[in-house]
């Protein structure tokens, strides 16, 4: 694919500034020819996209991704994708603290089995995903949180992921502390459940005015 | 026509002929879109298939002017109520066209933010299918309606409703 | 207080209103016709499509990706298509890349051509509504003979598209390429010398660089605000590299800019249809892909240059033939963010506009 | 009493009120046939076409719907007012009809036979003060409908057709200098006296007076008050049924009425063309009713081409439009008329 004959340095060089400056919230880091996935410590995140934003040049907000990890919970697989670093929940969290040297400047294709399970995989994760102007290199920094554990809000960060983290409330759940308007987006007020949870039929639970 | 229409006098008949083809010819549409189905109903609004040829091209904004309400895409729980809102605030007569699978049956959204059937809320006179039905299906749907329309007989529909209020 | 109370009335545009697109619900505050406060009330057609897509195969996903954007349906297909392939790591045969580079550009004619449509009509000039559905029809007829459908078309497949281009259809390619430009004139000359026109779009519904960068604005909105920003130069994806076109670039960020980008992006996406047609390699039209797709875990995100902005994909694989988690980066959800910002201070009667100069679409922003 | 003074005196007219009902009637009723289908033409469509022939009884279908359709009266409305607005809206229009002549006066015998139901020296005061009270039925209807959207179609259509009568004022003003005279009868003969329509001999006040006739009539693109995309439909949001078909059919009517009136004051009523040049009079062959309706069909003719072609104004730019060009416009048009006519 074309993301082979595309210069990577941009995200290389981005993602050793960001190793360098925060060693103890990095837990966990991949990337796929322009496209650099980082996972971070949960009460860390205001800081570190902070640092992309201003420091690292990733100007732009893309979206935000919010994602339910119920079915790979109990087992909790070790991510073995070539190209990333597997299911995310499902991928142990490294210790905090932990850097990631090996990982980071390892090509493509070798990433991805990071490292053995040690800590319990969590419910949820949240993706950011980030993209820098005009070099069209993209970063996508992912926390992990368990059940009714709230994250820090982006807002004050990025003004673009207002909506999107009151589309990941209405849909999962999940508490934005610090977040301006936090109210369900789509959903009228009423509605019982957040829909995107696995746990919740996809017919609904009442159904029907 | 129907037997009572038989015994309908010459004149009301008349009177119904009359009636009926003003209706028939000057349904005037709600302006409603609510998914693609809207899409395509503008695009039976547009040069090619030129609903104004039937005297409908008047979608009113209004729904207090409008005579068929035209469900133009999936109606979702939330916004349920709304529709049902808007078709009460038309006054009658007054006729439903449920335009595309969604607002026939939910279409291809089995999911719990959809109203599985406009029906469920408000009285439907034409089904259309279709996701979403071309323009010549939904001219197709409005051509039923205004043989619908002409079949009936609205000053007899009076008199049944006051001899059933008396009984 | 009291006298405040007074002087501000709430308005509440929609969920049925004319000019809404459909079903926002806007809530407006106004003194005397100057906006105070805009507040976009979503969820309206919130079919829960994410939640529907966990429960389908990737193969099943295309079709209903047709019912986001209804406008455009052929640039939802192929964004989902690339990211599954990205995904799965298939090849797509360079003919089939071709195919779709020229369907996706005329989807964006087509596409443009219903919001210039939708924009005039906005501000009163109904003929030009009229005017772009018919020249809007063409692209519909080709997209019919092609896959057979004239708004959810469902024109692509994973690996490819369904089927080759034809005489037939390259034929009616090459008329439209030809008659449009004439099209493109007429509405031009019904608006952009309008001194009505100018005056209600000129210097309306201006948002800067910083914040509309800051909103994640994209697409057209974004470039009429300065930023050659536009994912088909600055990552290629499906062979658009080997196409050369300009990116319209303005930057008074106003409502007459937005139009101007799009109307010159018409004529760049004709020159693209043209060069790809010119070039159309030989080959196959589909990669062999098999029917049940299992793709082993992993996660990926990919996002193209839709008509209304940055339309982009998510998808968590879990080794099954049924995605994890699908998300859409809806172009339109992002811009409509940035409505209030645009409208405040300008009058009510400017609102309609500058929500038509964004060009939202429902279906995708509730999803 | 005889025969013939109970013919005179009686008879017409009854025929005349009839006439002046029924002339405004047929008129809307074509005119809303013309509208739909050169509309239609203008956007390559074709319009109605179903209903008699090319679709002439389309207005007729819509008119008796209306007729038959359910009459709603908001809960929460002023039921007065709601009422009254409709009728006001309608009377003013067709009350105004009365003293528009709709054609050249004529004798039988020794009765002189007017074309028109009364005869006053001041026609032309009547006529626009009759038209503006217009206005009232829509700010009733605006504000008894006790809803938001008509609330502000009723006061953004006050404003704006009390900043159009000045000019329309002033214009008139510039015609009743030059004939010396406020009756519409005599304004046309003024005209065939002079030689020359007033309209090529004062070319900005026809203009101005035409500009702002559209605005008057709450007519694109100065169709605010009821701008379907921003205010729904404007001040008849509420209304329905036949109270709808009210103010329908008095804007139709007082489209007509404007139409009327410029052909009146600027260009020579029921005149052929150049009426005091000889080789021009083979025109006069052609029955001055003919030439009265066909400027009259031309004007509303532009009212639907304008309507098919340009963009909504901005409520801003239509005051800007009226109080910083219209109105010095037209006060300078007037000292200039009559700087001119004393000088020549």
């Amino acid at each position: 694919m074309l993301d082979g004959q595309i210069d990577v340095a941009p995200v290389a060089q981005a993602f050793e500034r960001l190793r360098d400056r925060f060693p103890e919230s990095v837990l966990d880091a991949s990337y796929a020819g322009r496209e650099l996935a980082v996972r971070v410590r949960r009460e860390d995140i205001i800081p570190v996209l902070r640092f992309l934003k201003h420091e690292a040049g990733f100007n732009s907000l893309t979206d935000v991704v919010g994602i339910d990890n119920l079915k790979s919970l109990p087992t909790g697989r070790a991510g073995d994708a070539p190209a990333s670093r597997g299911a995310a929940g499902a991928a142990p969290s490294l210790p905090a603290g932990r850097t990631v040297e090996a990982t980071a400047a390892l090509p493509v294709s070798q990433k991805g089995e990071t490292t053995a399970a040690s800590e319990p995989p969590k419910r949820f994760s949240i993706l950011y995903q980030l993209y820098r102007f005009p070099e069209a290199c993209r970063i996508r920094i992912s926390v992990d949180l368990a059940e009714a554990e709230p994250v820090d809000s982006v807002v004050p960060v990025y003004r673009a992921a207002d909506w999107a983290e009151r589309e990941i409330f209405d849909m999962f759940g999940i508490d934005f502390t610090g977040h301006p308007d936090l109210r369900r987006i789509y959903l009228p007020d009423e509605f019982e459940g957040f829909p995107l949870r696995k746990d919740f039929p996809l017919e609904g639970k009442t159904g029907g005015v | 026509m129907t037997e009572s229409g038989e015994r309908h006098p010459f004149l009301l008949a008349k009177l119904d002929e009359l009636i009926s083809w003003s209706q028939k010819n000057s349904l005037w549409p709600f302006g409603s879109g609510l998914a693609c189905c809207a899409i395509e109903m503008i695009a039976t609004a547009a040069a090619k298939y030129d609903i104004s040829r039937f005297g409908m091209e008047l979608f009113r904004a209004s729904p207090r002017q409008a005579d068929v309400f035209i469900v133009a895409g999936t109606v979702t729980n939330k916004m349920a109520p709304v529709v049902r809102r808007l078709w009460e605030q038309m006054p009658d007569p007054k006729w439903v066209v449920a335009m595309g699978n969604c607002a026939v049956s939910g279409g291809p959204f089995p999911t719990y933010a959809v109203l599985q059937g406009v029906d469920k809320i408000i009285p439907v006179d034409v089904y259309i299918a279709g996701c979403p039905p071309t323009p010549q299906g939904l001219l197709h749907g409005l051509i039923t309606l205004q043989n619908q329309i002409a079949r009936s007989h609205p000053t007899l529909e009076i008199f049944d409703r006051d001899a059933r209020r008396t009984d | 207080m009291a006298s405040k109370a007074f002087k501000e009335i709430d308005l509440n545009m929609g969920p049925q209103h004319p000019s809404t697109h459909g079903v926002l619900r806007l809530k407006v505050s106004i003194d005397n016709e100057v906006v105070l406060h805009v507040e976009p009330v979503l969820g309206y057609l919130h079919r829960g499509m994410e939640k529907l897509w966990e429960s389908q195969t990737y193969h099943q996903i295309i079709p209903l990706t047709d019912r986001l954007d209804y406008l455009a349906s052929l640039s939802n297909n192929l964004g989902y298509c690339l990211t599954v392939e990205k995904l799965a790591g298939i090849e797509v045969p360079k003919r089939a890349q071709y195919i779709r580079v020229i369907l996706a550009e005329l989807q964006r004619l087509a596409s443009h051509l219903a919001w210039i449509g939708f924009m005039a009509n906005d501000v009163g000039a109904m003929t030009v509504l009229l005017y772009g559905f018919e020249a809007r029809e063409s692209f519909l007829d080709i997209f019919e003979t092609y896959a057979g459908g004239r708004l959810t078309i469902h024109g692509m497949r994973l690996g490819g598209v369904p089927f080759d281009l034809d005489e037939t259809v390259i034929g009616m390619i090459r008329k439209v390429l030809e008659t449009t430009p004439k099209w493109i004139a007429d509405i031009e000359g019904l608006l952009t010398d309008n001194r009505i026109w100018r005056h209600r779009t000129e210097g309306i519904g201006i948002i800067p660089q910083s914040d509309a960068l800051e909103n994640g604005l994209t697409g057209p909105c974004l470039r009429a605000a300065g930023m050659a920003w536009d994912l088909r130069r600055d990552l290629p994806y499906s062979s658009y590299e080997d196409f050369d076109f300009d990116i319209p670039v303005r930057t008074a960020s106003d409502v007459l800019d937005r139009y101007f980008v799009r109307m010159e992006e018409m004529r760049q996406s004709l020159r693209i249809v043209r060069q790809a047609l010119d070039r159309l390699p030989a080959g196959e039209h589909i990669a062999k892909v098999p029917r049940t797709l299992r793709i082993p875990p992993g996660e990926i995100y990919h996002s193209i240059e839709a008509p209304k902005g940055e339309l982009g994909f998510f998808i968590r694989s879990n080794g099954t033939d049924k995605p994890e988690r699908v998300k859409m980066r809806s172009p339109s959800f992002i811009n409509l963010m940035s409505l209030e910002q645009m409208c405040k201070g300008n009058l009510f009667s400017d609102i309609v506009g500058v929500l038509g100069s964004l060009d939202i679409v429902l279906g995708e922003i509730d999803k | 009493m005889t025969g013939k003074a109970f013919l005179f005196e009686l008879l017409i007219p009854v025929i005349k009120i009839v006439a002046v009902i029924l002339y405004p009637m047929i008129m809307v009723v074509v005119m809303i046939w013309l509208e739909r289908r050169v509309v239609a033409w203008i956007q390559g469509r074709i319009g109605p076409n179903r209903v008699g022939w090319q679709g002439i009884l389309q207005p007729f279908a819509d008119a008796f719907k209306l007729f038959f359709k359910e009459d709603i009266i908001p809960r929460e409305a002023d039921k007065l007012l709601f009422n009254i607005a409709p009728i006001l809206v309608m009377f003013s229009t067709l009350l105004a009809f009365c003293f528009i002549p709709l054609g050249e006066s004529f004798r039988i015998g020794t009765y002189t036979l007017h074309l028109r139901i009364a005869d006053s020296p001041v026609g032309l005061l009547l006529v626009l003060g009759l038209s503006s009270i217009g206005v009232f039925g829509i700010i009733f209807g605006g504000w008894a409908s006790n809803s938001k959207y008509p609330l502000m179609g009723a006061l953004r259509s006050v404003i704006q057709i009390l900043s159009y009568e000045i000019p329309i004022g002033l214009t008139v003003l510039t015609v009743v200098f030059l004939s010396r005279s406020m009756d519409l009868v005599r304004i046309v003969e003024s005209q065939r006296e002079g030689g020359v329509w007033f309209g090529l001999l004062m070319p900005v006040s026809f203009v101005v007076f035409w500009i702002s006739g559209i605005a008057e009539t709450n007519r694109a693109p100065f169709d605010l008050p009821e701008a379907e995309n921003e205010l729904v439909a404007g001040y008849h949001t509420e209304y329905s049924g036949m109270k709808f078909a009210y103010f329908y059919i008095a804007e139709y009517a007082h489209m007509v009425l404007v139409s009327s009136l410029v052909v009146i004051l600027f260009f020579g009523g029921w005149l052929p063309p150049f009426p005091s040049i000889k080789a021009f009079a083979f025109l006069h062959w052609i029955p001055g009713f003919v030439w009265y309706l066909i400027k009259i069909m031309f004007f509303l003719y532009l009212y639907v081409w304008i309507r098919a072609t340009f963009p909504r104004y901005r409520f801003d730019a239509l005051i800007k439009l009226v109080w910083k060009w219209f109105i010095p416009l037209s006060l300078a048009n007037f000292l200039v008329v009559v700087a001119l006519r004393y000088v020549l």
